[in-house]
């Protein structure tokens, strides 16, 4: 067996046993650390097949934002009814086994027999490495998402609001939420927040800047801050508020207006909608939309409104 | 001479990494195995990351190689304190508590 | 080779979501296993396209990027709507014909008749 | 020479993870569990590391660089768990 090889059947079996337990193992608790450690090896997996744009972006995501928004939704689940949280009435049966297999089986035919077919010449992936010349750009997923399907990010940055919008709406009634601090008290953690701050800030301007020419980019950029944000709130130096603040709307809403500024503008100048302008327009929206992730995905693991500085 | 270095350094990173999930799987208790895991395992992570910034060279690889090594020596000291916290406030409980 | 062995790990993930999402009640088993399905998907999309230099197609890998960020948003929206309702009646879930015996005690009745009322 | 080892010891650290995942099936108390997400975070952060350096990738350094720093997210989230499932909790407001 080559070493390529025994790489990948690894990864694949770390990351279905992984899957298993996240899905029929029995209790919640469990299934949410199994989760956290399926994001991780999805990271590795990302890496592994030369993608590291997504490396990085489930790297922070994947790994960290989505397992601790399980965690702590799990928390609350405890601290309102701990008897009701576990329970699980779960029915097992051979129908929901059989269908599973089905669709196991379907995705595997479907997959297997894509891999087959001839690939066509003038696919759009192609037609993307073919024209980034003339964009100027070196990072072909940026060009992707900024230049050749920018209304697809439009509408991406449309969908991350209204989920914003939707569970604040959700939240507005309940009890003022409690963060989940983890002892800023502590000196160990105080630390941990003075070294990953201006660390994380560091690396997501760094992945923004180079994000033009190599891996990273508004998405990476805007994951490692939530990431750091949500760091902030999990150790009480950022603690939720519901008066809601006119900064705070404002970074909410710059991925879309600057997204819609792409679009609009060459209109003005009298070219087609979403006409490229040139790097430094991208690189300004995506500074924008890099903003906007981090400042909605932070306020989604709030569940509130608005933020503020907590004291120690 | 030096890629001999690296090879000794990279399998040496390895062992300890192995002594780390061997000590994970076989210490009695999770202070046990926390103590384990952390050492070991990061002793690995630095043996390792010497052994790739000898294959590689540059100053600015080997700067970040390191920085990554202390990030991870942070996040390890702090992730083991607090777990040990928390099963510390578990024990104390159960046994005061029932 | 790499393509193949993917594909057949992607396919096993999705099956067990789907196997996940149909037999757990709780609505937290249900968004984690359709997490599962999702990265299986992503998975799919970035396996199957032939790849260009040795790198995956970008368009699909801009796809997953966005792909990614609205999976997390979406799942936090639904953790705030489950959260909602396991305050409203009491238990976090989604069967209407659930045993209550199953979920360890009655569900307080006054707090089933607020959720039934509601959908209606 | 070097460069020749770094996929098998790749598989090797990829076998790591696999016993790992037996104490996390295992526990039996919830902080063992916690400690393999820690055993998964630190082991990734090594086969990225080496994975960047046998692919030829430079941009994998910073998808571990990223892992390290995120990496204490779930043991801060986790460490908010109330530490007896007993404890009496907040009322619903509705």
């Amino acid at each position: 067996m080559s070493a390529p090889l025994a790489v990948d059947v690894l990864l694949g079996l770390i990351l279905v046993g992984l899957a298993a337990q996240v899905a029929i193992g029995e209790h919640l608790f469990r299934a949410i650390v199994f989760y956290v450690a399926f994001g991780l090896s999805m990271s590795v997996i990302w890496a592994r097949l030369g993608a590291p744009d997504l490396a990085l972006a489930d790297a922070a995501i994947g790994a960290g934002l989505t397992g601790a928004l399980m965690m702590v939704a799990f928390r609350r689940l405890v601290e309102i009814d701990p008897k009701q949280a576990q329970a699980q009435g779960t029915r097992s049966s051979a129908l929901a086994v059989l269908i599973g297999v089905l669709a196991a089986g379907m995705v595997a035919t479907i997959g297997l027999t894509a891999l087959t077919l001839e690939q066509q010449p003038g696919r759009a992936g192609l037609q993307v490495m073919e024209t980034l010349g003339d964009t100027g750009l070196g990072n072909p997923i940026t060009g992707v998402l900024l230049v050749f399907r920018g209304f697809d990010t439009l509408i991406e940055m449309t969908v991350l609001l209204t989920a914003f919008v939707g569970s604040r709406v959700m939240t507005t009634r309940s009890r003022f939420y409690v963060a989940t601090i983890a002892g800023f008290q502590l000196p160990l953690v105080r630390t941990l927040v003075a070294v990953i701050l201006p660390l994380a800030a560091l690396i997501a301007m760094h992945l923004l800047w180079i994000g033009s020419d190599q891996p990273g980019g508004a998405f990476q950029a805007g994951s490692v801050l939530a990431g750091a944000g949500v760091l902030l709130l999990l150790t009480g130096t950022l603690l939720p508020a519901s008066k809601s603040r006119a900064l705070v709307r404002l970074a909410l809403v710059a991925g879309v207006a600057s997204l819609c500024v792409l679009v609009l503008a060459p209109m003005l100048r009298g070219q087609v909608a979403m006409a490229y302008l040139g790097r430094g327009s991208l690189l300004f929206a995506e500074a924008l939309m890099m903003v906007s992730i981090a400042t909605s995905l932070t306020l989604l693991f709030a569940g509130r409104p608005s933020l503020k500085v907590g004291r120690p | 001479m030096t890629d001999l270095l690296a090879l000794v350094f990279l399998l040496s990173g390895c062992f300890f990494i192995f002594a780390g999930t061997v000590g994970m799987i076989r210490l009695p208790d999770v202070y046990c195995r926390l103590h384990a895991m952390t050492k070991a395992d990061n002793l690995g992570l630095l043996l390792i990351c010497l052994s790739l910034l000898l294959l590689d060279g540059r100053v600015r690889i080997a700067l970040l190689l390191l920085l990554i090594w202390l990030l991870a020596l942070l996040a390890s000291t702090v992730s083991a304190h607090l777990i040990a916290r928390h099963s510390r406030a578990r024990q104390v409980n159960e046994r005061d508590g029932g | 080779m790499t393509s193949a062995v993917f594909v057949l790990v992607a396919a096993a993930i999705f099956g067990l979501g789907v196997h996940g999402l149909l037999v757990s009640a709780h609505i937290m088993r249900k968004l984690l296993a359709l997490n599962l399905m999702l990265s299986a998907l992503f998975l799919l999309l970035i396996v199957v396209p032939a790849t260009i230099d040795g790198r995956p197609d970008p368009v699909p890998q801009a796809l997953v990027l966005t792909g990614i960020v609205i999976a997390v948003s979406t799942t936090a929206f639904a953790l705030a709507l489950m959260v909602r309702l396991f305050r409203k009646q009491g238990h976090a879930s989604i069967h209407p014909d659930i045993d209550p015996r199953l979920l360890g005690r009655k569900a307080p009745s006054k707090a089933n008749k607020t959720a039934q009322g509601d959908d209606r | 020479m070097t460069v020749s080892v770094l996929p098998w010891t790749i598989v090797f650290l990829l076998l790591n993870l696999g016993a790992g995942l037996w104490r996390a099936w295992k526990g039996p108390t919830d902080g063992d569990r916690l400690l393999t997400t820690l055993l998964f975070a630190t082991t990734s952060v090594a086969i990225l590391l080496l994975m960047s350096a046998w692919l030829e990738l430079p941009a994998i350094r910073y998808v571990a660089l990223m892992l390290v720093l995120l990496a204490t997210i779930i043991s801060l989230a986790f460490f908010g768990m109330p530490a007896r499932a007993s404890k009496s909790g907040d009322q619903a407001d509705d």
